[in-house]
């Protein structure tokens, strides 16, 4: 079991990393913004954490900085594109991603150009990772379950209800939309910490591209349906080479892209969806037979 | 608790004078070109079931839309329990106290029936910044389960207590209508606001509706219903308010209403002979 | 599922089992190659692997390990760094003696620390930037990077009388914005050239017809495009199509490329580290063992691919000769030692940089097509 | 430099790009499908064009049109493989265009490998004897046959798919499609053919931007599909979702600030220049340029 965890560490911490990642899109999706600046403030909590690093700050100073910073820069996003709903704001936040990953490449020495900055001393280690991914999920958890669940529900499903019901829906969205930004800033830190570099393609649209199918085959209704997302699109391009099947390493992104392709299409809800349908069958399945 | 209003002939003696919930001043509201209410005023005291007529188009949708400010407002000055707020968005007037049922069922397909009525009970507590009630885990807890209570006397009053595991898709619509008012009572309104809630419903739907209605108002629930159904409306409401064109046409109780001339000329379209 | 039934299926299991453990003999050496197929790199990744398939073949055949098998398992590093870090790690923590690739500059600098800690000699291919041998002494790269040999251009350039010089570059890959930004201009003013025009643009551009106005308009003798395949095409079509008559220089043109643009490639300058007009012995017997198993003209990835395990089988030959076991330790001494007397490969004599003595160095050789045909034109090693 | 050509380069690029929106616009608009799998149809089409003129000697023409019809044939087999079952299995409309994105994607990953595998992600083309450029000159500016081709294409493509759209009982049955999906079946409307029929439609249209890119830059490779997807989705919501007057001012103006910024400051930054424009139109336009969320407007 040893040499499992320890020739797969980076394969788990990769797992950890981009959970938070596909968290930071989860919490904006849920809450009916359909917002991708989760991918920007990614790169820009990987750079904070780098360049702090150079300057031999410690790394848990780094990683606040990268959090305050994304979440200081989704809250002007947030009230910039106020007005803007669904895909238009999707497109909106993509277009700020492209923008910082164009500001990182010409930022000069300060953000190391187009190669970005690499030796980043800063490590951390699995355990503080899952640590750091346990607590993101409790609180993820705690803001979807009771009254604030029952909310944000209501701002993502229809806005006049929860008008109707004293709901402050902008608010609300805005809060989302800091929390996705900051937690996103934390997962950009954790990435640049466990691989040691950070690049301007780190905001690029393939980021996005994943950060979306992470998400949605997990289902985008909830926290763990993120992190199944996570661990399933982390895994795949690893786990599908190593059974040793022949030819595996030259076709296995179209198994990959049959699989997301299947999820999509019969898991409605995906992964979490399925799962849970599953779970309630064989519940009833017992039920039906402690009855008969 | 509540003074039990006697339903007689001389409900109309009520003192108008003390400080009324609603007062509308004015209130006019064009749509670039198209005036959908032309300078309407009314005041509304506490305790009654007004009912709100008019043929389709006379402006009573944009005048429930315009006081629960789902709606816009052109001119004019709205006041709720004697405090100005034309200018306050959707959710404001809610926090005041003004709930409103849609045209169209709204229920959560995800959420249970307790469910769907405990989002009416988080009412007071929505108010809070989103961060005060993320964190406090232990206080959310204690407030769940009041939450909880709420809903289940909002049930009660509506008679779906025994439903309260369902699903709304697995409920008939006279049914869903009552887990909706079940709602809004859980939020503890002031003034519920009703669009047309027993529309396309069967006579005996009708008819609990109605009966609901008036049980609420009996224990001191100001209630606005606007409704096509003229039989229900005399059973029901205390004061009646015509509208025609956006205009105020007439007011008072629904069977002087009903006789006025101008109100029967917008129903049938001309005027009958004197 | 009836009994039998089962039965069989559980037995058809274990024999696939067994049969893979069966093919790893003892004699094996187990290698991973981390190389990118797919992504932004895997133009560049799947010729690398034939070049290492073409090479293991070759030692193989050759007794030259003794009855030991070089045994190559290839892993798409899919251009993700996150994905090569994975990898690396499984490798390092497998009984593989070496790592092979990756291709992409930021996956190496993201797997080259792991290679180091974990103590297992890893050889890069392309991977064009700083940071990457330095990150210690088991990191090796075995393909030149480009300042090395790209200012053999500027001299036959010189050579032929040509006083101004217009660039366009790639703003967003690092080797590459490096040549056009800082070598370039450094190599005209030796050469006593004017930069009169340098047109940075995204490595995703596709649209050039601008960015010719502009060249063209700056009227140079020459035009260096340093742009990977798919720009090429529309570049130097659009050029000569906007009636540009002198001279173009690029860092690499692939053969399928030479096909789609024509006869407008002709006259077309590259300095290169490998080109299959190359008369060295070691260059040839690549080129032609190419030709033979894959029919195809060889890319220069392909080149470094096979250079890579060219370089790792001197190395593993040391070792056996010696009698020694061919273990990480064993390996990572053997290879500093083939490192400070070089060996022959494809790209021709390589030998190593003075300051580390792990990152190759190759003489490269001045090339011009003809009716899609390279010629070399002179050879580093006469500098 | 010469203003004329600029305006000349400016016109084309921007044509290339409307051809390329069309099809996402008209799927996303009609059908709710964000199709991430454009891009690849787009390099699908240009290399089975590609390999069909050189394995069978086919006139150009031929080939090209013989890449339309593959991108068309891969809109149906998407819709068909995809869409259909998603319509049928997902009542809830968010979740709908969550799924058939994901699909897409999905699919986009098969296509991109296949082709890859096949070509090695190495530049594939015309063989260059293929096509006879030539140029014409108009006001000192230079404007080649291939060029005149792509605008005369993208203007007929345009007006034609702009017509059936909003004149046509199927581009109204589509119009009826994308405001909800439960009113076409109450007249008669069939849904799955019409959707195959648009998800044709938009597959053709990236067959045809595809195999015309090819000739027009004389090459094609995976990555280019990539890089023309970002900007297209860009160009889509610009315009506002659905419509195509919208797409076709959208393609136009990203393609002259492309153009100007590329021409008069530096080309590195010609992204910035064109989604600094994208959040500032949006910022006045919510919507989009001509875009209204609900129904299709012509």
């Amino acid at each position: 079991m040893l040499n499992f965890f320890s020739s797969n560490e980076i394969l788990l911490q990769t797992i950890a990393v981009f959970s938070l990642l596909a968290f930071s899109v989860q919490i904006s999706l849920r809450a009916g913004a359909f917002s991708l600046a989760g991918v920007g403030c990614w790169a820009i909590g990987g750079y904070s954490l780098a360049i702090s690093d150079r300057h031999d700050m410690h790394p848990v100073i780094g990683v606040l900085i990268g959090i305050v910073v994304s979440a200081i820069i989704s809250y002007l996003l947030a009230l910039l594109l106020v007005r803007l709903r669904g895909l238009y704001l999707g497109m909106a936040t993509i277009a700020f991603n492209q923008m910082v990953g164009i500001a990182l490449i010409h930022g000069g020495d300060f953000t190391g150009g187009e190669l970005g900055i690499y030796g980043i001393g800063a490590r951390i280690s699995t355990f503080q990772l899952f640590a750091v991914l346990a607590l993101v999920s409790f609180l993820l958890w705690a803001l979807e379950r009771g009254m604030l669940g029952r909310a944000y529900n209501i701002v993502r499903d229809d806005e006049p209800l929860a008008a109707s019901l004293g709901i402050d829906s902008e608010s609300m969205r805005r809060f989302a939309f800091v929390l996705s930004g900051a937690v996103g800033g934390l997962a950009g830190a954790l990435n640049a910490m466990m691989l040691g570099i950070v690049s301007p393609t780190d905001a690029d649209f393939p980021v996005i591209v994943i950060a979306l199918t992470m998400v949605i085959v997990g289902g985008y209704h909830s926290w763990l349906g993120a992190l199944i997302g996570a661990a399933l699109i982390q895994w795949l391009p690893i786990g599908l080479q190593s059974f040793g099947i022949e030819g595996m390493s030259e076709w296995w992104s179209v198994v990959y892209g049959l699989l997301i392709l299947f999820i999509a299409v019969y898991m409605p809800r995906g992964l979490l969806g399925g799962l849970q349908r599953l779970g309630s069958l064989m519940a009833r399945r017992h039920q039906d037979f402690r009855e008969a | 608790m509540h003074q039990v209003i006697e339903r007689d002939a001389n409900r109309e003696m009520i003192d108008m004078q003390s400080e009324p919930l609603l007062n509308v001043t004015d209130l006019t509201v064009n749509y670039d070109g198209v005036v959908a209410l032309d300078h309407v005023s009314l005041t509304a005291p506490a305790g009654q079931l007004y009912g709100l007529i008019g043929p389709n188009g006379s402006g009573k949708s944009t005048f429930l839309a315009a006081i629960s400010r789902h709606g816009k407002v052109t001119e004019g000055r709205l006041e709720f329990a004697g405090r100005d707020y034309t200018g306050e968005p959707a959710f404001v007037a809610a926090r005041l106290g003004i709930s409103r049922s849609f045209q169209t069922v709204r229920l959560q397909e995800d959420l249970s029936v307790l469910e769907n009525a405990m989002v009416g009970a988080d009412h007071h507590r929505i108010t809070r910044p989103v961060i005060f009630n993320w964190l406090r885990l232990v206080r959310n807890r204690r407030e769940e389960a009041e939450c909880r209570e709420t809903a289940l006397s909002a049930l009660e009053r509506v008679g779906l207590v025994d439903y309260k595991d369902q699903f709304p898709s697995s409920l008939s619509y006279g049914m869903q209508r009552r887990v909706e008012i079940a709602r809004c009572l859980a939020s503890d309104p002031k003034l519920l606001l009703l669009d047309e809630p027993t529309a396309g419903m069967s006579p005996a739907e009708t008819d609990d509706i109605s009966e609901l209605l008036m049980g609420l108002r009996d224990s001191g629930l100001t209630q606005i219903l606007v409704a096509h159904d003229l039989s229900m409306i005399h059973a029901v409401t205390d004061h009646v308010f015509a509208l025609n064109f956006g205009k105020l046409i007439a007011e008072g109780n629904s069977v002087d209403v009903a006789n006025d001339p101008d109100v029967r000329k917008a129903y049938i379209g001309v005027a009958d002979e004197e | 599922m009836s009994i039998p039934r089962k039965i069989l299926l559980a037995g058809m299991v274990a024999g696939m089992l067994s049969a893979s453990a069966l093919s790893a003999s003892a004699e094996d050496i187990d290698v991973a190659a981390l190389v990118e197929q797919t992504g932004v790199v895997g133009y560049a990744g799947q010729s690398v692997w034939k070049g290492m398939q073409l090479a293991a073949e070759k030692v193989n055949e050759s007794s030259r390990l003794g009855d030991y098998k070089l045994k190559i398992e290839i892993k798409d590093a899919a251009s993700n760094p996150a994905t090569t870090a994975a990898l690396a790690t499984q490798a390092a923590k497998s009984d593989a003696v070496a790592i092979l690739g990756p291709a992409l500059s930021s996956s190496a600098l993201a797997s080259a620390p792991i290679a180091q800690r974990e103590k297992i000699p890893m050889i890069a291919v392309q991977s064009n930037t700083e940071g990457v041998v330095e990150t210690g002494e088991y990191i090796y790269r075995l393909t030149a990077p480009f300042y090395t040999y790209n200012d053999l251009t500027f001299k036959h350039l010189a050579d032929e009388g040509v006083k101004k010089v217009a660039l366009s570059f790639i703003s967003n890959i690092p080797s590459v914005a490096g040549l056009g930004k800082d070598f370039a201009p450094k190599w005209a003013k030796e050469y006593g050239m004017e930069i009169v025009a340098s047109e940075g643009t995204p490595f995703n551009t596709t649209d050039f017809s601008t960015t010719i106005e502009k060249l063209v308009a700056a009227k140079p003798d020459a035009i260096g495009l340093y742009h990977i395949d798919t720009q090429l095409t529309g570049l130097i079509t659009g050029l000569r199509r906007a009636g540009f008559e002198g001279k173009l220089f690029v860092y690499n043109i692939n053969p399928s490329t030479l096909e789609a643009v024509g006869d407008a490639a002709d006259g077309l300058l590259m300095s290169i580290d490998y080109s299959p007009a190359m008369s060295d012995p070691s260059s040839k017997e690549f080129t032609d063992s190419f030709r033979k198993k894959f029919d195809d003209d060889p890319t220069i990835y392909a080149a470094n691919g096979y250079d890579a395990v060219l370089f790792l089988s001197a190395a593993l030959e040391k070792v056996i000769k010696a009698g020694n076991k061919p273990d990480r330790e064993n390996l990572l001494a053997a290879i500093s030692e083939v490192a400070q007397t070089g060996f022959a490969g494809a790209s021709g004599d390589t030998t190593f940089d003075d300051k580390y003595h792990r990152d190759a160095r190759v003489n490269g050789v001045l090339v011009r097509f003809d009716k899609g045909k390279p010629n070399i034109l002179f050879s580093g090693k006469d500098r | 430099m010469l203003y004329e050509q600029l305006i000349i380069n400016a016109a084309v690029l921007g044509a290339v790009f409307t051809l390329f929106a069309l099809g996402l616009s008209l799927t996303w608009g009609a059908l709710d499908v964000l199709n991430l799998a454009h891009g690849a149809t787009f390099v699908t089409s240009a290399w089975v064009a590609t390999s069909v003129y050189s394995a069978y000697e086919l006139p150009l023409a031929s080939a090209m049109l013989v890449g339309i019809l593959t991108g068309g044939m891969i809109g149906v087999v998407a819709d068909l493989v995809a869409f259909k079952p998603i319509r049928l299995l997902i009542t809830n409309k968010r979740q709908a265009e969550l799924s058939m994105v994901a699909a897409t994607i999905g699919m986009g990953f098969v296509l991109d490998r296949i082709i890859g595998r096949a070509t090695l992600d190495q530049v594939f083309s015309f063989p260059a004897r293929a096509f006879p450029y030539k140029d014409f000159h108009i006001f000192g500016a230079r404007i080649s046959n291939i060029e005149i081709i792509i605008l005369v294409l993208t203007f007929l493509c345009a007006v034609l798919l702009n017509l059936w759209i909003s004149r046509s009982r199927q581009g109204m049955a589509i119009r009826a499609i994308a405001y909800s999906a439960k009113i076409p079946p109450l007249l008669g409307i069939h849904v799955d053919r019409m959707s195959a029929a648009t998800m044709a439609i938009g597959g053709m249209l990236a067959g045809l931007s595809g195999t015309l890119m090819t000739v027009w830059v004389s090459g094609m490779a995976v990555s280019t599909g990539h890089s023309f997807l970002l900007k297209g989705f860009a160009i889509v919501v610009l315009g506002g979702v659905g419509s195509i007057r919208g797409c076709v001012l959208a393609a136009f103006i990203l393609a002259f600030a492309e153009t100007g910024i590329v021409a008069f400051g530096a080309g590195n930054l010609r992204d910035l220049a064109a989604f600094s424009l994208i959040v500032l139109i949006l910022l006045f336009r919510p919507q989009g340029l001509f875009g209204t969320r609900s129904a299709m407007r012509a």
